[in-house]
């Protein structure tokens, strides 16, 4: 088996992992909630990007930035008439919540758009490099994940509301103190969580199938690489995300399919108890 | 009369940062000794050594002539080692009879959940909270929360009985109550450290006093003469300000 | 005020336990459905309710107990050995696993409770030698006459409900319960009252999964066929919870009302939304947490309780 | 008309009698009236993730119930029944599956259970029936498995997958010069599982080298590293069997890492039409196997007499889509049904299962007769292929539309 290849696949697939997971990281590192919502928002993201191609012929690329957009407004509603009002609570209610939440978003999609897959077909074939395929959906795909990760990146280290949210990540009372409005502060962070994941929903709709039975696997995807890199920090998720690609692209290989998810898991389990920091995680988050 | 609860070279570190730095010293049954040191001395994590919170990097913390230095804090409680925190720690939702109850049930002598609150009612009697036995402990004043906290640390027939800033936040006429009932613990024959950065207030009842500073023993002795001693003031008061005083004293 | 409660509790199951002898197989099955769940919420209380973990792995221990017992009744073991087998498995997993993962708290927990399931899942799945992986596994049937099936299995899964409440009555008096309750609200305290945490939580975790366990085992006894998907379903582990949560969590009586109130607005949603009824299971999840916070129990439903036994017994103080 | 029954008046019962328990809800059972009509019952995958085909199921149903009664019935010991297929949605859920199934027996006292789609909910719902001596007709579970727990009163009018496969390898083999190494991949569940196992034996057995045999769980979400593996096994022929996402992704993956083998079969893959129209030009040949395909012209017994009647009949009540297989099965079932039930002669479950039992007939679906197992025994399945993004029918010669074509550079 061709090394290169195997560890192309996991990089690149570890470059969407990344994509997916850093919106659940922020709102889990700042908000301390786990957002069940996540896999349904990326699977929204997802069949508005295909719907609009399909309909109407619109690009997918073009439609990222409109579907992330629509998100960040469904998901700053959504955080600031139901989840704010319990946001600190214990995990059990606020991960019942957001799992109550998810069950009717779940039930309104199938309902209007079927449990059917959808994919958005581009037919851009791959380029072969030193013998390693790389698909060029894909690599667009990762250039795309890279991009937006960096520009959230850019955006909480560099403007005003970034450096607000990390404040109040940090030390929520002290950020009240100073002025900062942690409420709005919070529905902003939960707005940016669900822009990210239309994001990366408008992404998969390219890479892969998109259907409603996806959204519990998107949402494991998302605890895993978050737990593997560590929460709430951009850095972390795609820490995490390339080395759960890398991790499952090696075992799918040498264990064989059946038993990559399970590997996967492990890790998972293994850091929770040995680091629950995560790979790059900091202290300070229970 | 032998060493009840010895320390031994004990340091802590937490990453890079050395807590605690290689301590030693010795309570001896019934007595009272002030561990007193600036904010950041390192006085609560020594607290936490000895009841096993953060078991010492180094050194050995040794009760009763008995090893201890990795105990659990709740064998710590079982052997007699009983704290107070700094910032209370009751069981919000549970009354206070029954917090007190808790603390009689696993750390006292084992007994039956009645025979618990027989005991706790006892103890509430005895700082003056038996009245409002059956209210919430979350509803309390800081004051009374401070008395519940010692309640329970009672009630769990200590030993030795670390208080951990028992007098802080509160004003003079309730700190004098407290240091009332300080005294009537240790005429039980109790072992009590009493931890705190205000020196005045130890003085009154401390038979010895231990100084701690950046995490070391600095000096140990007589309330009196440690007060004076060069080190505790410069401690307390920076460098500068010490040697002014000392050359205001001398003028 | 204990004896009040045990009291409705019996009157509870000899109401389900009434069932075959006035009503079709149908309901008495929904009545086993209801059994069953009560077990599992009564048991997840334990850990959920009285420590306030909140603990996502009823599902990995309902799958264990449903495989567990259907490997050993395969391999020829009698039925009742075989549910006693699985229970014993389960506990002693949950045991193992608790002293591990408990050292875990608050979300990380939760975390990990979830990848238990998922874990468990995939790991029966890909054991096709011993599991038969995705083709699931066939249990020996029952061929008694339907009627005499659907009695049998009722009353057993009430015997696990009469013992999983007998095990809550102990516990919420004895000092276990308490030692729980002082773990929930402030554990580092607890620690320092010497209370052995880690010990208790692990009792706490073996209890919560024990009879999940021998429930599953049974189920799989009785319904005769079981496959992975449906042995760890995520959805089981969320609505187990919220049921305690409903009733209200870390209560004697919290577990059967909520159970009880699940089961019968579930079966009528579905019954009469049909595309929407997933849906609707999400508001009830939403107004619970905004409108019944304490569940049930510590809302109307007190007074609705306080006021009927002050009908039936007078003389009984609160 | 649809008799998509809801049963509003028990459950609103059982909710206003929380408190006291289920003692009203079972009031609501009525003593069962002398009965007039067969009635049918069909606990369907409505919602949830089997929801497009539980749909598919639906449809023939009631074109078989509205084309029966506008015939005036079904004549059993010389009266005519009208026929009523009650329905109730599953969600997709196995021990929902079960509880409707029982629903169905104990209180609408139906004398036969359709059952759902899923091989696993086809066991669950099987085993219910086996309890009450109702016999079970499954239309869309083809895995052996199912049927080897020796219940007597399951029949399944597709046929075992061995049947397929072995014809499948025997064809490839004719049709492909030098075919001689396989891949094989397929989900971990129930039906893939069986198709992907006995698709590796049947080769083996064809003296084809099996040079891959994996296995995915359901959950896999990205397939490049069991597609990489596959690339370096250079097979010629690479089987994958899983539901139709999973099949678009690894059509996909395939192409973009560079598979060069000349034949890829997929399972149920291109018999559904989302295939093809999820992958547009990719589909294209992609060779499959089903157990009908519309094409196929029977003639026979039942409401529906020849192939062409069922497919003008399917077309007017679909809207001009073609029906796949699953319609074709399902509406075969019925048939066989109908057919028994006039043999039968009486609505009794034991005398209903004897006529299923001794079943031979032939009918717009193919020829029908049940196994020792409760099996339909038919050969000669179609092997399909996407050609221009239309199916076209290779085998059996009798009905072929075209010519194999490979897939290579």
């Amino acid at each position: 088996m061709d090394f290169a290849q195997i560890l192309a696949n996991g990089v690149v697939l570890g470059a969407l992992y990344a994509c997916l997971a850093v919106g659940f990281s922020l709102v889990w590192g700042v908000l301390n909630v786990i957002n069940m919502l996540h896999g349904s928002f990326i699977i929204l993201g997802g069949y508005l990007t295909y719907f609009a191609w399909q309909m109407f012929g619109i690009h997918p690329l073009i439609m990222l930035p409109i579907v992330a957009a629509f998100l960040f407004v469904v998901g700053y509603a959504l955080q600031a008439i139901f989840i704010n009002k319990v946001v600190t609570a214990p995990v059990l209610v606020t991960l019942t919540l957001t799992f109550g939440l998810d069950m009717i978003l779940y039930n309104l999609m199938t309902v209007y758009f079927s449990a059917t897959p959808r994919q958005v077909t581009l037919g851009l074939g791959s380029i072969q490099l030193f013998g390693v395929y790389l698909p060029v959906v894909r690599l667009l795909g990762m250039a795309l994940a890279l991009l937006l990760t960096g520009l959230l990146y850019v955006t909480l280290r560099g403007s005003r509301i970034g450096r607000a949210i990390v404040a109040v990540r940090m030390d929520r009372s002290a950020a009240a103190l100073m002025g900062i409005r942690v409420n709005r502060i919070y529905a902003i962070t939960f707005g940016i969580g669900a822009l990210m994941a239309g994001a990366a929903g408008a992404l998969f709709a390219m890479v892969f199938p998109i259907t409603t039975n996806l959204s519990g696997v998107f949402l494991g995807k998302a605890f895993v690489v978050c737990v593997i890199g560590g929460l709430g920090s951009v850095p972390g998720a795609l820490v995490g995300g390339l080395a759960l690609g890398i991790i499952e692209s090696f075992s799918g290989v040498l264990l064989g399919p059946q038993h990559a998810l399970t590997v996967g898991f492990l890790v998972m389990l293994l850091l929770l108890i040995v680091r629950p920091t995560g790979l790059v995680g900091v202290k300070g988050y229970e | 009369m032998s060493d009840y609860l010895r320390l031994e070279n004990v340091s802590k570190t937490f990453g890079g940062i050395r807590a605690v730095n290689d301590v030693s010293f010795a309570l001896k049954q019934g007595e009272i000794v002030g561990l007193i040191g600036p904010n950041g001395a390192g006085k609560t994590t020594l607290v936490n050594v000895i009841t096993g919170v953060h078991p010492a990097s180094l050194g050995r913390v040794i009760f009763q002539g008995e090893e201890v230095t990795r105990q659990k804090p709740f064998q710590a409680a079982r052997r007699g080692l009983a704290r107070t925190f700094q910032i209370v720690q009751p069981f919000p939702e549970m009354t206070v009879l029954d917090n007190v109850a808790a603390g009689a049930l696993f750390g006292g002598s084992p007994e039956g959940l009645a025979e618990a609150r027989e005991h706790a009612h006892r103890h509430l009697a005895f700082v003056g909270l038996d009245p409002i036995a059956d209210q919430p402990a979350a509803s309390l004043t800081l004051p009374n929360r401070k008395r519940l906290e010692l309640a329970k640390s009672l009630a769990m027939n200590p030993k030795v009985l670390m208080l951990d800033e028992v007098n802080a936040g509160l004003n003079t006429g309730e700190i004098d109550t407290a240091l009332d009932l300080i005294r009537r613990i240790s005429e039980r024959g109790i072992t009590i450290l009493l931890i705190e950065h205000l020196m005045k207030v130890v003085m009154s009842v401390s038979q010895r006093l231990l100084v701690l500073h950046h995490g070391a023993l600095i000096a140990e002795g007589e309330p009196q003469k440690v007060v004076n001693d060069q080190h505790v003031v410069e401690a307390y008061l920076g460098e500068k300000f010490a040697k002014r005083l000392k050359e205001m004293g001398h003028a | 005020m204990r004896a009040a409660k045990v009291l409705l509790f019996v009157a509870w199951i000899a109401v389900l336990a009434a069932t075959p002898f006035f009503a079709d197989n149908n309901i008495v099955r929904t009545a086993i459905m209801l059994a069953m769940y009560s077990v599992l919420a009564y048991s997840w209380n334990f850990i959920g309710g009285f420590t306030g973990y909140p603990s996502f792995a009823t599902a990995a221990f309902f799958g264990l107990g449903c495989y567990a017992g259907a490997i050993v009744e395969h391999a020829g073991v009698p039925m009742a050995l075989a549910w006693i087998a699985a229970t014993v498995f389960v506990a002693l997993f949950a045991a193992v696993l608790g002293a591990i993962v408990l050292r875990l708290r608050g979300h990380y927990f939760a975390i990990g409770s979830i990848a238990i399931v998922e874990v468990c899942r995939l790991v029966v799945s890909s054991w096709s030698s011993l599991t038969g992986g995705g083709n699931g596994l066939n249990v020996p049937l029952l061929m008694w006459h339907p009627n005499t099936v659907a009695m049998f299995f009722l009353y057993v899964m009430l015997g696990l409900l009469a013992i999983v409440f007998a095990i809550t009555v102990f516990v919420d008096n004895h000092r276990l319960g308490f030692g729980l309750k002082c773990i929930r609200q402030n554990e580092d305290a607890a620690d320092m009252v010497g209370v052995n945490t880690t010990r208790y939580k692990v009792i706490a975790f073996v209890l919560s999964a024990f009879l999940c366990g021998t429930a599953g085992a049974v189920y799989a006894s009785w319904v005769g066929y079981i496959d992975p998907t449906d042995s760890f379903q995520i959805l089981l582990t969320v609505k187990v919870p919220v049921m305690t949560l409903l009733g209200g969590a870390g209560t004697v009586l919290g577990p059967a009302i909520g159970t009880a109130a699940f089961v019968v607005l579930e079966e009528f949603f579905w019954a009469n939304f049909l595309s929407w009824n997933r849906a609707i299971l999400g508001l009830i999840i939403v107004f619970l947490i905004f409108f019944l916070p304490g569940g049930l129990l510590n809302t109307s439903f007190r007074r609705v309780v306080r006021r009927l036994r002050g009908r039936e017994s007078a003389g009984a103080s609160a | 008309m649809s008799n998509r029954h809801l049963p509003k008046p028990r459950s609103q019962r059982a909710l206003a009698t929380a408190t006291t328990g289920l003692v009203a809800l079972s009031l609501a059972v009525g003593s069962a009236a002398a009965q007039d009509t067969v009635k049918i019952g069909a606990p369907l995958a409505l919602t949830g993730g089997l929801a497009d085909e539980g749909k598919k199921q639906a449809l023939v149903y009631d074109m078989w119930e509205k084309k029966v009664n506008d015939a005036g019935g079904i004549e059993i010991g010389g009266k005519m029944y009208p026929v009523e297929i009650i329905e109730y949605d599953y969600q997709t859920d196995g021990p929902r599956a079960g509880q409707l199934a029982e629903r169905l027996i104990t209180e609408d006292e139906v004398n036969v259970l359709m059952a759902p789609f899923g091989s696993g909910h086809t066991k669950i719902a099987a085993t219910v029936g086996q309890r009450y001596r109702i016999p079970t007709l499954a239309c869309v579970a083809s895995s052996e498995s199912v049927y080897s727990q020796g219940n007597p009163y399951l029949f399944g009018t597709l046929s075992p997958n061995a049947n397929m496969t072995a014809a499948m390898v025997e064809y490839l083999k004719e049709n492909v010069d030098g075919l001689s190494k396989v891949a094989v991949y397929g989900r971990d569940d129930v039906f893939p599982k069986s198709m992907a196992a006995a698709t590796a034996a049947a080769a083996e057995a064809g003296g084809l080298e099996v040079v891959y045999n994996e296995l995915y769980p359901v959950g896999t979400m990205d397939h490049a590293a069991a597609i990489s593996s596959i690339v370096a096994a250079e097979p010629d022929w690479v089987y994958a069997t899983g539901y139709t996402q999973d099949l678009i992704l690894i059509r996909r993956q395939l192409a973009d890492l560079g598979v060069k083998a000349p034949v890829i079969t997929m399972v149920t893959g291109p018999a559904y039409v989302e295939f093809t129209e999820g992958l547009g030009e990719l589909a294209n040949g992609v060779t499959s196997q089903t157990w009908w395909h519309h094409s196929v012209a029977y003639e026979g017994e039942g409401a529906w007499k020849t192939t062409k009647a069922f497919y003008d009949d399917f077309l007017a009540a679909s809207g001009g889509e073609d029906p796949d297989y699953v319609h074709g099965s399902c509406a075969g079932a019925l048939v066989v049904l109908e057919d028994a039930l006039k043999r039968a002669g009486s609505l009794d479950g034991e005398a209903i299962r004897q006529a299923l039992a001794d079943t031979d007939i032939t009918t717009f679906y193919g020829p029908i007769n049940f196994g020792e197992n409760g099996m339909n025994q038919a050969r000669e399945l179609p092997i399909i292929q996407v050609q221009d993004e239309a199916i076209e029918v290779l085998y059996p010669a009798s009905i072929a539309t075209a010519e194999l074509e490979l897939l290579s550079e």
